[in-house]
């Protein structure tokens, strides 16, 4: 494969979404202070959902927007607060875990990016409907039926379970 | 009459019934506990005294062999075109001329080693129970013929072993319990490997129906014993097809079995260099136990050896010949230099027994009628020395709290009995004709020598060390000016006497009237020879 | 694509056992929050273990009905709902009763020596066990990644909370945060693998990935490695095998001892059955054959590597739920062993070479961690000493342990050691030897860990005097443990037989 | 009346059943069980005169028995006892001299109160050496010469409180067990090589005397010498002659018995019943005669040296033995057999007489002794005549004997003649030495001695006698003795030359010794001031000893530690290395388990990037 | 270079920068949120091959869906148990997270 890349639009907007989110994962790995890299994920997830448009996923990236941007950004800065961090900033160094990390984190890009790059894409047989919310929601209610259900019963227990870990506890006399 | 009584089915299962009577005794009187123990010792001991007296070689009926299937597993069946597969565990029970005297070995060392536990001072209840737990597991490994059930009961053996040594041994027990245990655990499983390759290869049978071959796997030693003798014909039962299925025991299959059946079997006799973990056992466990351990257990790795190693795989035993003379000899040698300068009693025994199981390596080495008789023989007298001597170390260990060679001396004048006793088993034990240890070595020499002369004539040598740390220690205990703590101790009981003497008296008829035993051996390694001359010829 | 079917009312008659718990923990959980504070929520356990039992019923009436279907018509013994999405088959539904059944004598276990100073949230703790059976169920019942990844992730956020649910203490929180960030991460290696499945398929259904699977390793053979490493990486920390195992200890030393068990039993289980279906509908239809023994080369690398390193490491363990732990990470190395076995046509019970090993695996350690819980409500002290004397003080209770522990032991008469045995006749009729070899090996090592709760219990003596209360329900859940562990041991026939006439791997697997 | 050979077998039983009595009885048996052995050994001395008797007549057949001991498949392993001249002259001289043993003891060991033990001990060697003469195959030979080594070995250490008397013992059965190796080999070897796996010396007699060729040279030689090795072990032989002297520390009536009437001379009589084998071999004749000769001056010179009463005569006896071993070496069975029946009455009267005067003073060092012979007058008297026996004077007994073997030694070689001369000059030396010392000139140290009772006296008066008189069976002038013994034998005669040098070697001896230790005319340190070194080897015995010690002994200890170290370092040291890997692995575990989640994590990156670089990698590669 | 494969390597860039910050950072929240951008470069991959795949269908995108929601609910309980571990050690940082050890 070579890098004769066509500038297409699509492409163009992938390229500058992709360096959005890239950015925004890399530079919440290097800001010192917890809300910034909070924010700094967040602006990736924006991101994603932009590249989630541009592949013809507009719900999803809706729903990416709604549930990143929106839920869990927001509940991991409320567990900033809750959490109060004086304590930012003075991380010590843990260089030996911090380069093999680094080491083992290239080494598996490496292994993704030859395996993606070995594969033989074909053209697409097909393309994907038109409606794709509509298919969405056909979908979900027909083939999905039971992981949906799942899905509620799971979200049932999770608020359960961190209603239950997170409320403080009268002590017990 | 006795045909139709399922007696071993009765050895077996007996010290189970005295078990459970034990459990159901108040566990502080020990006087119950030690004579139900005794009593339940006793019933397997006469039966099998009757098997041994009403022994017919050859005879049928239900008191030479018994068979159920325990378990038919049914493997996956959609994948042999059309037929099915099952593998079966059998409780399958029988006697020849080479268990019968193991048996009794172990009957009656089992009988002298629960009076012997005069000495256990406390916990009696799990003692016996654990004894007796101990003594089914002996009888099983004797009389099981099917591989996984000799495994299963090998095993059983371990685990009051454990607890016996650990509870009840000396300062370092819990150690060498658990050495112990670990140490035989892998002999277990290098066992238990070449069973189930020898299973899954060459154990199983046939039979073409309607809808395709039946095939049953199992760990029937018969089963094994025929195809095995005759390869062609059950790879052919299973068509060429079958064979190509990995049905077949190839040579180099053969080997591996081989050699871990050696390693195995060779880690209870023990063979060196896997000897170490014994001399942890003799030293640290409660004296009735070694009796027990050395007296039988190691026997088991002889009988394995014997029975899987020569029977069912003799081609590559005889190919490997010389190489276990040689390593009988270096037991020999090895463990009889290393009694000689040993400085704890114990630990001299320990070596002595090395060096003993030696001479039955060289008798399972020559392959011949007189060696392999002089092999077993060996065992059941060597089973009955070692037995004896741990005896007297209990009683001594108890009068004197001490087994240290240097801190013992002039006991002949204080406890002349003891000291008798001991001089007699030593003299056994350094194979003084006359006493049974005299015969196994003399047959084992004899069988070998007609192969190998020259690795004979080294092993030889052992009997001169063995005169050397027999005498040196037995005398050190019982020669000599008598130390002043020993002054006043008491010579044995009559409860401990009794076991002395029953044994010395057995060790003395072995040795005199060799016969009655040899007799019986005959006919266990008749079909071996002829399969090996067979086999090695065409 | 299919037309659209949706769920029918005869389509809930196969889904009886997951609407029963669903039910149940509904209720349970409007029951908790109305009930009075002050009533002791023990009821709840019962009930719990009442619509376990419930739903386990209702999958023996399944299985009995499909296996009667079945009888005439192969293709009856199993029912594909949803265009396969999901699937109620004779696989599913031995592995729900196991997981029905653990869970049950969990809770059993539990009741009575669960306190509410230790897990003040005693009403969840008890119900929340319902929705994560259910999530084991989903996962060994999924013909389709998405179920199984919901289910999986159902078990994966219930255990969660669960090992948190000793609130009051420390450690609890701590184990359930370093669950829930492997668990994550697990989970997005899955999700990795399955996205990459799905890029080189085009579905989710396992079935038909299996189909695409036989083509697409020309164009896709480093993808398809990448696809199932990660799975296998994911799977693995899932199942704690090492080296992915190191999290296991701590999270199982921090959760309340029920819930440890249940990670050891149920989740390791689900997860199980999770790889067993795709790797018997996907990987083993690789067409490269280079390409698909790797991918079972792994399997039996990380087996090889958790009997290792769980054994060894259990070897210098004296806080028994990290023994445990590390004993588990041993076993879960020789579950999977059957999958990595080939199929040939002298060996095709890789499955109840697995079940079994599973039921007994799961009777040994509930009953031992059941044990545990009482000694440790007794003497304050989750190591090994704690078990110091216990035969001076609960013969009785020393005794089952005795034998619980020749379990894992592998020492016979046990269901451990049949269990065993059969897997290591598995691998030695397909010929891997060294698989064979470690497996002995590691077994044999384990003695030593094993029996060292042995020297404690018969060879030292305790500080503690006096006897050893046990709550009728731990007392009778452990009775019942080391019963079982035994009737394995001496008559597997009949649950061997049972699986045997059930299981088929052509209709449980592979038949849509 | 060849019924009475059907019998024989019941001479050792007598005794063997004694020793059950008394065993059983353990020491309640007192003084009352000492007879039980005495009666014992009566009754097979009764027995085996009487089948001396009807050999004697000469019209019984050669009677031999046996019964299967073992069976194994393609061979039996049988025990048997057979009746032959040879057997029966031994049935008579051994339960005869173990009859008169018995007797004597009855006085020296009246204080025991170990008594019925020791008459036990007795018994039980009087069986099995009874059991050894009997034999009829190697087997049952080998079976009984490991008994008497053992009932040896039982009465050495007799005085089990005495340090020495441990070591005496240990060291007398381990030294004679080299021996019994090589009988043990020897017999492995004939066994495989002989037709039918035959054992019985008939057999033996049939294929080496006369099927010559059956079994090859280099075989027959090793046969020969290994069993030879086994006489030289039993029979105190150089260089297994160690045992013999140390063995003194037992009672004396046991020296007598045992360590110089009987059991030592079991070498003798193993090579006499396989002499066809060692004839068949030049090269292990050979030997035979050389460590015969070697050992005879060998021992002589050492006796010279010594003081110790007991020790003296045990060289004596190593010597004599020696003459023996030279007379079968040289090919003449009648005169080793001669010599040891003659040597068996003299010597077991010296040891008696020794016993006696030991008896008397309580030590038994010469040099304290002296002027003996006023007070202990039948001591004396007896104890004179087996010293001129010995010494080879005639008309006494050992004259005749030694006679014999010397006769056949010049006939094969001179040189054995001039060394057996030499030897004989030393023996009658030595002895007159001891006796001047002991019964001449004036009390040097205890003077409380008193003659000792009938019971021991009476012995010594028999055995006195048969010193005197049993040199007559065989003499130049009359063969009956050899003829009787091994008919058909071809014997040396002894010419005049032999007998006057023989005379006249003896008398020098005595004269010397005369010279020297009573008349006082030759100082006694004209050798041990111009030679101390010799002196000094000789009483070190030629540091034989030290040498063995330092050859053997020491460096046995040194491998066992070497070996002790191996085994607890090396080879333990494996297994704990096994152990301790699974254990490190284990550490390495735990060290992993550090608590920090994300070391875990890092773990796991690492551990799924090198397998799948490692498993798929390769594919790729 | 197809669209397809840019669109998975992005995914993997992202994937592995998670899974760097799930190793290295300190903090538990950002942990717990480079969990959450793990899982939202799955999402890209599996969206991506909805569009592009061998067959491009809606499966895909219903996955990551189901995906985000139970992310969701997994930061839920995350957070829920980061709150509760802080009552009780007042820190959030993952390396003071080592009571449980050896």
């Amino acid at each position: 494969m070579s890098f004769n890349i066509d500038w297409t639009g699509e492409f163009i907007a992938f390229f500058a979404l992709a360096v959005c989110a890239i950015v925004g994962a890399v530079m919440a790995l290097n800001f010192t202070k917890v809300v910034h890299m909070a924010l700094s994920l967040a602006f990736t997830f924006v991101s994603l959902a932009g590249l989630y448009v541009v592949l013809d996923a507009e719900f999803v990236a809706f729903v990416q927007v709604l549930l990143y941007v929106g839920a869990v950004t927001i509940l991991m800065i409320f567990g900033i607060m809750m959490t109060k961090h004086q304590d930012e900033g003075q991380e010590a160094a843990r260089p030996l875990l911090e380069t093999l990390a680094a080491i083992g984190c290239l080494c598996l890009l490496a292994i993704l990016i030859f395996a993606i790059r070995d594969a033989d894409f074909p053209d697409p047989a097909g393309s994907l409907p038109a409606d794709t919310t509509r298919e969405i929601g056909k979908l979900l209610f027909a083939r999905m039926a039971i992981p949906f259900e799942l899905v509620s019963v799971l979200l049932t227990v999770a608020f359960i379970g961190a209603v239950a870990l997170a409320k403080r506890e009268e002590e017990p006399k | 009459m006795i045909e139709d009584i399922p007696v071993l089915s009765l050895i077996l299962l007996s010290p189970l019934v005295g078990l459970l009577i034990v459990l159901l005794l108040p566990g502080q009187r020990s006087n119950w506990l030690r004579t139900a123990a005794v009593v339940f010792t006793l019933i397997p001991l006469a039966l099998s005294l009757w098997l041994f007296a009403s022994f017919q070689p050859g005879a049928g009926g239900a008191a030479y062999a018994e068979h159920y299937t325990w378990l038919s597993i049914p493997l996956n069946k959609e994948m042999v075109n059309g037929g099915s597969m099952n593998l079966n565990f059998d409780y399958s029970l029988s006697v020849d001329g080479i268990s019968l005297p193991l048996l009794l070995l172990t009957a009656i060392v089992s009988t002298m080693a629960a009076l012997a536990s005069v000495h256990i001072r406390k916990r009696w209840k799990l003692f016996y129970v654990l004894f007796l737990l101990l003594e089914t597991g002996m009888y099983g490994v004797f009389l099981a013929r099917d591989l996984i059930e000799f495994f299963i009961f090998f095993e059983l053996t371990l685990i009051p072993m454990f607890f016996l040594i650990g509870i009840w041994g000396y300062y370092g027990r819990e150690k060498a319990a658990t050495r112990f245990l670990v140490y035989n655990g892998l002999g277990s499983a290098a066992m238990l490997l070449a069973f189930l390759i020898l299973i899954a290869t060459a154990g199983f049978t046939a039979v073409q129906q309607d809808t395709g071959f039946q095939i049953d796997f199992s760990g029937s030693y018969d089963v094994l014993l025929k195809n095995l003798a005759d390869p062609a014909s059950y790879a052919n039962n299973a068509s060429a097809e079958m064979a190509d299925l990995g049905l077949y025991l190839s040579d180099s299959l053969k080997w591996t079995a081989f050699v871990l059946l050696l390693v195995a079997f060779g880690v209870k006799i023990p063979i060196f260099p896997f000897h170490t973990w014994m001399l942890r056992v003799h030293t640290e466990a409660p004296p009735s136990i070694v009796m027990i351990h050395s007296g039988v257990l190691l026997k088991m790795g002889v009988y394995g050896l014997i029975r899987f190693g020569a029977f069912l795989l003799p081609a590559q035993l005889e190919s490997w010949s010389t190489a276990i003379a040689i390593l009988g000899v270096i037991n020999i040698l090895y463990g009889a230099v290393l009694a000689c300068v040993q400085k704890e009693f114990k630990l001299v025994l320990a070596y002595s027994s090395i060096s003993h199981m030696g001479i039955v390596l060289l008798g399972i080495a020559s392959l011949n009628e007189a060696g392999l008789e002089g092999a077993l023989y060996q065992s059941v007298s060597h089973g009955l020395i070692s037995a004896l001597l741990f005896l007297i170390v209990g009683s001594l260990y108890e009068r004197t709290n001490t087994t240290q060679l240097d801190e013992l001396g002039g006991l002949a004048k204080s406890v002349p009995f003891l000291s008798g006793i001991l001089l007699t088993a030593g003299l056994a034990s350094l194979g003084l004709p006359g006493l049974s240890g005299f015969v196994g070595e003399f047959l084992s020499f004899l069988g070998l020598f007609g192969s190998m002369k020259w690795i004979t004539a080294i092993g030889v040598f052992g009997i001169l060390f063995a005169a050397v740390y027999v005498l040196r220690s037995v005398l050190n205990i019982t020669y000599g000016p008598l130390k002043e703590p020993f002054a006043g101790i008491k010579d044995a009981r009559f409860i401990e006497a009794v076991p002395m003497v029953a044994l010395t008296a057995l060790i003395v008829l072995l040795g005199v009237y060799p016969s009655v035993l040899t007799d019986v051996m005959q006919h266990g390694f008749g079909g071996l020879l002829e399969q090996i001359s067979q086999r090695t010829g065409g | 694509m299919e037309a659209v079917q949706t769920l029918t009312w005869s389509d809930a008659w196969y889904l009886s056992p997951e609407i029963t718990l669903s039910l149940f923990a509904v209720a349970l959980a409007c029951l908790d929050l109305f009930l009075p504070k002050r009533w002791n929520r023990n009821f709840i356990g019962w009930l719990t273990v009442l619509g376990l039992a419930v739903a386990a019923a209702f999958v023996v009436w399944l299985l009995i009905d499909m296996k009667n279907a079945g009888t005439e018509d192969p293709t009856a013994g199993f029912h594909n709902l949803l265009g396969g999405s999901y699937r109620i088959d004779d696989f599913g539904g031995l592995l729900k009763l196991v997981f029905l059944g653990a869970s049950g004598f969990i809770v059993l276990a539990s009741l009575g020596s669960v306190r509410s100073k230790d897990v003040p949230i005693k009403g969840e703790f008890y119900y929340l066990m319902l929705p994560a059976a259910l999530g084991a169920m989903v996962m060994s019942s999924s013909g389709d990644l998405i179920t199984l990844y919901v289910g999986l992730e159902l078990l994966s956020i219930t255990t969660y909370v669960l090992v948190g649910a000793r609130k009051n203490s420390g450690i609890s929180g701590e184990a359930a945060f370093k669950y829930l960030v492997t668990g994550g991460a697990a989970s997005a290696f899955i999700l990795y693998g399955m996205s990459f499945l799905y890029g080189i398929t085009g579905t989710t259904n396992i079935f038909m990935i299996g189909n695409a699977l036989g083509d697409a390793v020309e164009s896709y053979r480093a993808l398809i490695y990448v696809a199932f490493f990660l799975m296998t990486a994911g799977f693995a920390m899932k199942l704690a095998l090492a080296p992915f195992h190191a999290w296991a200890a701590d999270v199982y030393q921090g959760a309340p001892t029920p819930v440890t068990s249940f990670l050891a039993v149920v989740s390791k289980g689900a997860a199980f059955a999770m790889l067993y279906r795709i790797f018997m509908n996907s990987a083993y239809f690789v067409q490269d054959p280079a390409v698909q023994k790797d991918l079972y080369l792994g399997l039996s690398v990380l087996s090889a590597a958790a009997m290792i390193v769980g054994t060894a490491g259990a070897l210098r363990q004296r806080n028994v739920k990290r023994l445990l732990a590390l004993s588990g990470v041993a076993n879960a190395g020789i579950l999977i062993i059957p999958l990595t076995l080939h199929l040939t046509p002298v060996h095709t019970s890789l499955f109840s070479e697995f079940v079994y090993y599973l039921i007994a695996y799961a009777f040994m350690n509930i009953g031992a961690f059941a044990v545990l819980t009482v000694v440790a409500r007794g003497s304050g002290d989750e190591t090994l000493s704690g078990f110091a004397g216990l035969y001076h003080r609960a013969p009785w209770t020393a005794a089952g342990m005795t034998v619980l522990l020749c379990s894992l032991a592998g020492l016979p008469v046990t269901g451990g050691f049949l269990g065993k045995l059969f897997i290591l006749f598995g691998t030695v009729q397909t010929h891997i030897y060294w698989l064979a070899a470690i497996l002995l090996a590691t077994t044999v090592v384990s003695y030593a860990v094993y029996f060292s709760f042995i020297r404690q219990m018969y060879m030292r003596s305790g500080t503690l005097e006096g006897g050893l209360r046990i709550p009728f329900p731990a007392g009778l859940s452990i009775w019942i443990c080391v019963a079982a562990t035994l009737a394995l041991g001496f008559l597997p026939k009949p649950v061997l037989g049972w699986i045997d006439g059930l299981f088929s791997i052509q209709y449980d697997f592979w038949a849509q | 009346m060849s019924s009475l050979a059907e019998y024989a077998w019941l001479v050792p039983v007598f005794p063997a059943a004694a020793f059950a009595v008394l065993t059983a009885m353990g020491r309640g048996a007192g003084r009352g069980g000492a007879w039980i052995g005495t009666l014992a050994s009566l009754a097979s001395l009764v027995l085996s005169l009487m089948l001396a008797g009807q050999r004697l007549s000469g019209t019984a057949v050669e009677y031999s028995n046996h019964f299967d001991w073992i069976r194994a498949g393609g061979f039996t392993l049988s025990l048997g006892y057979e009746v032959t001249n040879l057997t029966v002259l031994m049935l008579v001289v051994v339960s005869l001299v173990s009859f008169l043993v018995n007797l004597y003891s009855h006085g020296y060991m009246k204080d025991d109160e170990r008594i019925s033990t020791f008459f036990a001990y007795v018994a039980l060697f009087s069986s099995s050496m009874l059991g050894l003469v009997l034999s009829y195959n190697l087997l049952t030979m080998y079976i009984f010469w490991e008994l008497v080594g053992v009932c040896s070995f039982l009465l050495v250490g007799f005085y089990f409180r005495k340090p020495e008397a441990k070591a005496a013992a240990k060291k007398a059965f381990i030294v004679t067990r080299i021996g019994d190796i090589g009988l043990l080999i020897a017999i492995l070897l004939l066994f495989w090589y002989m037709p039918n796996h035959s054992l019985d010396f008939t057999e033996i007699h049939n294929v080496f005397g006369t099927q010559t060729g059956v079994i090859s040279m280099g075989i027959t030689t090793l046969i020969a010498l290994l069993i030879f090795l086994g006489a030289v072990g039993k029979s105190g032989q150089f260089p297994l002659h160690v045992w013999l002297p140390d063995a003194m520390e037992g009672p004396t009536p046991i020296s007598a018995l045992i360590h110089a009437a009987t059991m030592v001379a079991a070498g003798v009589f193993l090579v006499t019943r396989t002499f066809d084998i060692f004839e068949a071999s030049q090269a292990a004749m050979t030997t035979v005669a050389v460590i015969g000769a070697f050992t005879a001056i060998f021992a002589a010179t050492i006796g010279l040296a010594q003081n110790d009463i007991k020790r003296i005569l045990a060289y004596s006896t190593v010597s004599q033995l020696g003459y023996m071993m030279l007379a079968l070496g040289v090919g003449s069975e009648t005169g080793a057999m001669f010599h040891l029946f003659t040597h068996a009455f003299f010597k077991a009267l010296l040891f008696l007489g020794a016993g006696s005067v030991i008896h008397a003073v309580h030590t038994q060092d010469i040099r304290e002794m002296g002027g003996l012979g006023r007070k202990m007058k039948i001591t004396a008297g007896t104890f004179g005549i087996g010293a001129l026996a010995l010494s080879g004077i005639p008309p006494f007994a050992g004259f005749w004997s030694k006679d014999a073997v010397l006769a056949a030694a010049l006939e094969a070689n001179p040189i054995y003649f001039i060394v057996g001369v030499i030897a004989a000059f030393f023996t009658a030396l030595y002895m007159a030495r001891l006796f001047f010392l002991v019964f001449a000139g004036s009390p040097r140290g205890a003077s409380h001695a008193h003659e000792s009772p009938a019971v021991m006296t009476v012995p010594l008066l028999v055995l006195a006698v048969l010193a005197v008189i049993a040199g007559f069976v065989q003499t130049p002038f009359s063969e009956w003795f050899g003829e009787w013994l091994f008919p058909g034998a071809e014997e040396e005669h002894a010419s005049v030359l032999v007998i006057v040098v023989s005379i006249v070697a003896g008398l020098l001896g005595i004269y010397l010794g005369w010279l020297i230790y009573a008349k006082g005319s030759v100082r006694r340190d004209v050798v041990s001031s111009r030679m101390p070194g010799l002196v000094r080897l000789l009483e070190r015995k030629y540091y034989v000893d030290e040498l063995y010690d330092l050859v053997f002994v020491r460096p046995l200890g040194g491998l066992g530690k070497l070996l002790n170290v191996i085994d607890d370092y090396v080879v333990d040291g494996a297994v704990r290395v096994v152990g301790q890997s699974a254990s490190a692995i284990g550490r390495l575990n735990t060290r992993l388990q550090s608590g920090q989640l994300q070391t875990y994590a890092l773990t796991a990156l690492i551990g799924l990037v090198i397998l799948a670089l490692a498993i798929a990698g390769r594919r790729f590669w | 270079m197809n669209m397809l494969a840019s669109y998975l390597t992005l995914a993997a860039v992202l994937f592995c920068i998670g899974l760097y910050g799930v190793i290295t950072k300190r903090n538990a929240i950002i942990v717990l949120l480079s969990v959450e951008l793990m899982l939202n470069a799955v999402n890209l991959n599996l969206i991506a091959f909805a569009k592009y795949g061998v067959q491009p269908s809606i499966t895909g995108q219903i996955f990551s869906l189901f995906t985000m929601t139970v992310a969701a609910a997994e930061a839920a309980v995350g957070v829920a148990i980061l709150v509760a571990v802080y009552r009780s050690r007042a820190s959030v940082n993952v390396d003071e997270f080592d009571e449980l050890r050896r």
